[in-house]
């Protein structure tokens, strides 16, 4: 029992070996390896979080063999396990759902080291969300970042590469002012673990002195975690980005990579510097206005693509928006709604881009609209996954967009003089999701007479086959979307408690 | 307000440092040639380590090496920032050979260095 | 007349009227379908949202005006980051601690165990040493592996295959014949340098390597030195020679069993202290070559990998292959 | 927990397993007869399944979305109403749409939600709290659109998207004021006579009014009412016939209905009564009322005709909403099930006769009566009732309306509104009877001889003659339906 509390050190340990295993074999092995890896994480998550749940709170686990100023440590509560465990799921599906176009996209001979990305992508998720030490934080951040560059450009084509450097220029920006900011950080408290710096910073609150440099470390630490996570004036790589890569690197890119940095932040403000100290400083209100804009922006430039990809893409721009708008109400229930916003959208955006996957590979490699129409009708389950995820996107009830956007409002209703901000951008946010999305589902419905009279019903030799593991996939996602919509009650108290043992 | 003289005399490693960190990141974010932007990628890091070493720094003590057997502490500087600094240096090492290798493939591609220049050529190609 | 009527259709009544008609679509503006303008024989919702076809000349910033626009808001309010943030940066300098105090934040009980009681902890007589490969060993772990996967990129990037058949990489087989070309041949002067400095730069690194944790240096700028002298030994005398003792397999093994032994070495150590067991690896007696446990062992280990990755980025770089 | 009572998910569960289940094997190869004969079997079941299972008081609790919002079915005697209501036309209507879509390529995908949609109106009417109401309207809305873009061409599917984006916009109109009215213990279980706590609510008066107003407006866009109306008359048209007859008799009054839950049951009418708000509603049912008759009066178009008169008879409720008292209510609420009857019924001749002869246009119906004499036939028994001749159905919720109007002391509607009323009860006559009279009596330039009989298979014009034999008796024998909405009336007031 007291075993469990070595699975995270574990899992994060098993996915770097995996990793240096991977790059050693050849394409098939390493994503036997990978798959396995992956599910084994996904073991341990599950049994972590029973520990935790049993124990009821965080648990501190030295990295070496020394206690908390002077080793490294990682720390793990009720919410760490259960994002490992959501991210480990997450990744099998995108890496089940998108390597049949691995295979296609990348160059004979280097599968494998699209493995070996993904292992030290994992690995690196699992220690943002599991450290417990800043610096490691940032040694982390650097792997997460190179490895997503490394999955954007083993495209091989021009496009990949320049979204590639596009990706690697902006997030380097942003790593700099976050290793700028705790070097300062480092400066005024003397400390790198997240506690003694957090009592270090009560101490500095108190006695006024270095106040200023705080100040300016949490503007730091916010604006290169949101540069990284590309909020909206920073968000000019995203289309591309997402647009370009293999498949299984766009649905992870979009629904992990970004999210590991937002649960950094979020730890941060929580466990180092205090989140009433960092209300108290008013950053959240610059995070709160470009949140919302990023809201509206994101969606009005998504709806003007013609590529199915880049729509999903910028509509991604919109949803980190709502996440920063989450955070930036500044209470309790504007960050556990910022927090299930993140799980629904690492769900939904998943399906999308996987389920787009089974949607271009029948209509002979094309992405745009006209491309895609009556796509639905030769991949059935493909089309039903756009549609839910698309639905989701949207605020369908009984899906997990729903009981965002529901929790959202209701962490407005506490804020007066955000309230209203928050409704109309919400409600502008979702009838332009309506537009973009529910067009392209009627497209992917709808087709010309010609081949409707062969296709648009459901006959047998209309379906195109896709791959197995893609349907089961989209399957899967879609599950996990009707478990957030359903039992989203379970989900919510786990967050808030998991959010009680961050500080 | 602002305190030249502080500036200038007990903190000057550190106004240093932060200058050119506003150079390097000046350079990374506005100038369009690739290889500028990687040599202001070199200096933003390098302004880091020399922030850290500048703190790690101690009036009239030695390097943390253990010499004639002395461990009082107050003999040495402080170990830790020369550590995060090795760190440092080997994340920074990677990144900028990262950068390099890309550029290289774009060199390749689009005959130029100039990001605009090479995002322009390949809406270009994409519309087309 | 006519004007009048057209003025009259045009005028917002008249938009109000045609409206709750019904002859005017409220959500055409917004929904961005329209027939389009050859109105097509099947009528399609595909061609219809193909009514929102942004030409080709929308991305390119010199036809575009609206992109042009936003271009240069785009850089107008970058240089507005950078300013607002160097001033920031200077203004707070002021409030920080001073430059070389003893009673700063950062000179706390951190760093006096390190120094004070490093000796009996990790048996390095190079304090940093010890702090980086035992005190915080998780981040010095997670920078060889950022070393690692930016060796992985780079080969993605400039690794050629003989599988692919794209002209891409004929071009860059093609670079490898020149560059093999262009090598030099039989640089005497080089040659004879080389001879000399080539071993001497080995035994330099690999004494740094060694003494890690006894003096300044360890396995990072060690590894670096003999990287350099690989180069050299490259440069001078050519891939032929080179690959009779150092080819890619060599390189995959020698950075593979390194990491493994390091990630391995590091697990054990991990698990034994947080589970508060005994490690049984002796620390030796300080000052010894054989001493401090772990450590030396990882020198070693991160030596040979960034032996390897130098010389792997130096020949990636210049013609795709080992 | 009150009784939990699973018997009440069986007429939601079963036809929306129905509609997977046809969607899902249209592609086997049946012949459209026997697909016919099992939705029709199926349709009837769900009908006496509703009937069996909505008895008043069953309580069902389907779970929690979180701490304070749970989704509940309550069945009450508007419910009960509403439900046996929906199954009915929706039953009629299906036997029709079995014959009329014979040889549609989208038959199975038109009933897959069709019949989905009929268990999500069901599980509307019984919802037990606003949420769970707001969750199953957003629903129905999506899952209704297809119906209208049946046919896939560029006008149907404008006209689909059309209604999508006004029914979403105002659908999330009413999800702000839910949100606004949250903090005052909006979300609880309806209640006749409002369940907002009202030391809350003091000092926020103006907050509930203009939520109260986002409301009615929001759910207003589903009935047409004037600002938001825009949307009807160019998706019922587009729609197959009886798609357009179950959306102008049912799916406009899931609007009322909402907004008889969201008012009535939450809000509580007394205190709105008097309000600005309540003469806001009022000007605008009234404006709507004349709009649409008389947009119906100058329309060429047949089904869009309808539409439009759809438009100005779903403002005849709001009105009776608006005016808020008993006697108006009871004729609001009972011109609902009259008014459904009866616009389904025109909708499906319109459908019939489109079906027979082609034609769209009212001025090409002449000597219609003498090819189709039974449709025609029906067609004129129903016009009748909606323009409220006496022994007519539609005779009695006007003059509930009328008389409500007149008691209530909001003057000038009081008067006002009666005369209005009168006005378009005259433009009714006027666009509805031209059609029974060219058609009867083509005049004497007409060409002699035998007119070629087109009269629909005796599948499509039963429900015809059904329901305007029902709208016969309801007219004469309108005491029980009455009754019950007096007893529902006397709860709220």
């Amino acid at each position: 029992m007291d075993f469990l509390r070595n699975l995270p050190f574990f899992s994060i340990m098993l996915a770097m070996f995996t990793g240096i295993i991977s790059s050693a074999v050849n394409g098939r092995t390493a994503r036997r390896l990978t798959l396995t890896m992956v599910t084994a994480v996904l073991v341990m998550s599950a049994l972590t979080l029973s520990y935790t749940e049993q124990i009821g709170e965080s648990v501190t686990y030295l990295m070496g063999h020394f206690p908390a100023p002077w080793g490294n440590e990682i720390r793990f509560g009720t919410l760490e396990a259960f994002l490992a465990l959501y991210f480990s799921i997450i990744m099998l599906l995108s890496v089940l759902g998108g390597w049949s176009h691995v295979i296609t996209d990348i160059e004979a001979g280097k599968e494998n080291l699209f493995y070996v990305l993904i292992d030290m992508m994992m690995s690196s998720l699992l220690a943002m969300i599991y450290t417990n030490d800043l610096f490691t934080g940032y040694v982390f951040v650097e792997i997460n970042t190179i490895a997503a560059c490394g999955m954007i450009m083993i495209r091989q084509n021009g496009h990949g590469i320049v979204a590639a450097i596009r990706y690697m220029v902006m997030s380097l920006i942003g790593s700099g002012l976050f290793l700028i900011g705790i070097s300062l950080l480092y400066d005024v408290t003397g400390h790198l673990l997240m506690v003694p710096a957090h009592n270090a910073i009560e101490q500095i609150v108190t006695d006024g002195i270095y106040y200023t440099p705080l100040l300016v470390i949490i503007v730091l630490i916010s604006v290169g975690m949101a540069i990284k996570s590309g909020l909206y004036p920073f968000h000019s790589w995203i289309p591309e980005t997402y647009g370009y890569a293999t498949p299984t690197a766009s649905a992870i890119l979009s629904s992990l990579v970004s999210k590991g940095y937002i649960i950094l932040l979020i730890k941060i403000f929580y466990r180092v510097i205090g989140f009433n100290i960092v209300i108290s400083s008013h950053v959240l209100n610059a995070l709160f206005a470009f949140g919302v804009i990023a809201m509206i922006m994101g969606s009005l430039h998504a709806i003007m693509q013609t590529d199915c990809r880049k729509m999903i893409a910028f509509s991604s721009v919109a949803q980190i928006g709502y996440i920063y708008m989450g955070i930036g109400l500044g209470t309790k229930a504007g960050m556990v709604a910022a927090v299930f916003h993140l799980l629904t959208h690492a769900a939904t955006k998943s399906l999308l881009f996987i389920s787009a996957v089974g949607l271009y590979e029948v209509s002979d490699g094309r992405t745009d609209y006209l491309g895609l129409r009556n796509a639905a009708y030769r991949n059935r389950v493909a089309g039903i996954a756009f549609s839910v995820g698309a639905l989701s996107m949207v605020g369908f009830p009984m899906l997990s967009g729903f009981i965002s956007k529901y929790l959202f409002a209701t962490a407005a209703l506490e804020k007066p003089h955000k309230m209203l901000i928050t409704l109309v951008a919400l409600i502008i946010s979702t009838v332009l999701n309506a537009i973009y999305f529910l067009r392209q589902v009627v497209t992917i419905y709808s087709g010309r007479p010609g081949e409707a009279a062969s296709t648009s019903h459901f006959i047998k030799e209309a379906i195109a086959e896709s791959t197995f593991s893609n349907r089961f996939a989209s399957i899967a996602l879609i599950l996990l979307n009707l478990f957030l919509g359903l039992f989203s009650e379970a989900v919510i108290d786990l967050i808030s408690r998991g959010l009680n043992l961050f500080a | 307000m602002l305190d030249i003289e502080v500036l200038f005399t007990s903190h000057l490693e550190e106004t240093v440092a932060m200058i050119l960190f506003g150079i390097g990141f000046s350079l990374l974010l506005l100038n369009r040639n690739l290889i500028k932007k990687i040599m202001g990628l070199n200096i933003m890091d390098t302004a880091v380590y020399l922030f850290l070493t500048a703190k790690g720094y101690i009036y009239g003590r030695m390097v943390p090496i253990l010499t004639d057997g002395i461990t009082d502490p107050n003999a040495y500087t402080n170990p830790i920032p020369d550590g995060l600094v090795l760190t440092g240096i080997v994340v920074s090492v990677s990144v900028s050979a990262l950068l390099l290798s890309l550029t290289i493939r774009l060199y390749d591609r689009y005959h130029t260095l100039d990001l605009d220049k090479i995002i322009m050529e390949w809406r270009k190609e994409e519309d087309a | 007349m006519s004007r009048i009527r057209d003025n009259y259709k045009t005028s917002p009544a008249g938009r109000f009227e045609a409206w709750y008609k019904d002859g005017y679509d409220p959500m055409d503006d917004c929904m961005d379908i329209h027939k389009p303008a050859e109105v097509s024989e099947e009528n399609d919702v595909a061609d219809v949202i193909a009514g929102l076809d942004l030409g080709d000349t929308v991305y390119d910033r010199t036809t575009n005006k609206a992109l042009r626009i936003s271009g240069h808001i785009y850089k107008i309010l970058s240089v507005v980051l950078c300013v607002v943030m160097i001033g920031a940066l200077i203004w707070m300098v002021q409030y920080l601690p001073p430059f070389g105090q003893p009673d700063n934040p950062v000179n706390n009980e951190v760093s006096e165990r390190y120094i004070g009681s490093g000796i009996q902890e990790t048996g390095a007589v190079n304090f940093v040493t010890g702090m980086i490969l035992d005190y915080r060993a998780f981040d010095t772990f997670g920078e060889s592996c950022v070393l690692f996967i930016a060796t992985i990129c780079v080969q993605i990037l400039l690794r050629y295959d003989e599988a692919e058949k794209d002209p891409a990489n004929v071009r860059r087989r093609q670079k490898a014949a020149t560059d093999r070309i262009y090598e030099p041949k039989n640089d005497i002067i080089l040659q004879k340098v080389s001879v000399i400095l080539v071993p001497l730069l080995f035994i330099f690194g690999i004494y740094i390597i060694l003494n890690g944790h006894l003096s300044p240096g360890g396995g990072f700028s060690g590894g670096a030195v003999i990287g350099a002298g690989l180069i050299l030994y490259l440069c001078s005398f050519g891939y032929a020679k080179t690959e009779r003792f150092f080819t890619v397999r060599t390189f995959r093994i020698i950075s593979l069993a390194a990491l493994i032994t390091y990630c391995l070495a590091k697990s054990y150590s991990f698990y034994t202290g947080a589970n508060h067991l005994e490690s049984h690896i002796p620390l030796g007696t300080p000052g010894a070559i054989l001493s401090s446990g772990l450590i030396l062992v990882l020198n070693i280990c991160v030596g040979s990998v960034v032996a390897c990755t130098m010389y792997a980025f130096y020949t990636l770089f210049r013609k795709g292959d080992f | 927990m009150m009784n939990n009572n699973a018997t009440l998910l069986i007429p939601i569960i079963l036809p929306i397993l129905c509609g997977i289940l046809t969607g899902m094997f249209g592609k086997l190869r049946l012949r459209a007869r026997y697909k016919g004969i099992a939705i029709a079997g199926m349709l009837a079941a769900e009908a006496v399944i509703v009937i069996l299972a909505l008895r008043i008081g069953r309580v069902f609790v389907v779970g929690s979305i979180n701490s304070d919002i749970r989704i509940l079915f309550r069945v009450d005697a508007l419910s009960r109403l509403f439900g046996a209501l929906v199954a009915f036309v929706w039953f009629l209507t299906g036997i029709y749409a079995c014959e009329y879509l014979k040889k549609d390529r989208h038959f199975d995908s038109f009933f897959a939600f069709y019949l989905m949609t009929e268990g999500l109106i069901v599980a509307l009417s019984v919802a037990g709290n606003m949420i769970t109401f707001y969750m199953f309207f957003e629903m129905m809305t999506m899952l209704s659109f297809p119906m209208v873009m049946h046919d896939r061409t560029h006008e149907a599917i404008r006209a689909g998207l059309k209604y999508m984006f006004y029914s979403v916009a105002g659908a999330l109109m009413s999800l702000v004021a839910i949100f606004m009215l949250t903090p005052y213990g909006y979300l609880g279980d309806f209640k006749a006579g409002g369940i907002l706590d009202i030391e809350a609510l003091t000092g926020h008066e103006q907050v509930l009014l203009v939520s109260a107003l986002l409301m009615i407006v929001g759910l207003g866009t589903k009935a047409g009412m004037f600002p938001m109306h825009a949307w009807l008359p160019t998706a019922h048209p587009e729609a197959p016939a009886p798609a357009s007859a179950v959306l102008s008799g049912v799916i406009t009054k899931t609007g009322v209905i909402g907004i008889i839950r969201g008012v009535f049951y939450c809000i509580g009418p007394r205190l709105l009564a008097g309000t600005w708000v309540q003469h806001v509603w009022i000007i605008l049912s009234l404006i709507t009322v004349l709009m649409g008759s008389m947009m119906a009066y100058r329309e060429p178009m047949f089904k869009k005709r309808l539409a439009y008169s759809t438009v100005s008879q779903v403002s005849y409720m709001m009105f009776g909403l608006s005016v808020m008292n008993s006697v108006a209510f009871t004729g609001a609420v009972s011109h609902i099930v009259f008014h459904s009857l009866i616009k389904t019924t025109l909708f499906l001749v319109a459908g019939a006769v489109i079906h027979q002869t082609g034609h769209t246009r009212v001025d090409e119906l002449k000597a219609i009566g003498k090819e189709m004499p039974v449709s025609m036939i029906c067609y004129t028994i129903v016009s009748l009732g909606l323009i409220g001749i006496p022994p007519l159905s539609g005779f009695v919720s006007k003059w509930y309306l009328a008389s409500g109007a007149l008691m209530s002391g909001t003057t000038p509607y009081s008067w006002l509104g009666p005369v209005i009323l009168l006005v378009s009860a005259l433009l009714t006559a006027g666009y509805l009877l031209p059609v029974t009279i060219r058609g009867f009596f083509p005049g004497v330039n007409y060409g002699v001889g035998t007119p070629n009989r087109a009269e629909p298979d005796a599948i499509m014009y039963l429900p015809m003659i059904v329901m305007a034999v029902m709208t016969l008796i309801l007219g004469i024998y309108p005491g029980f339906i009455t009754a019950t909405i007096q007893l529902i009336a006397e709860g709220i007031f």
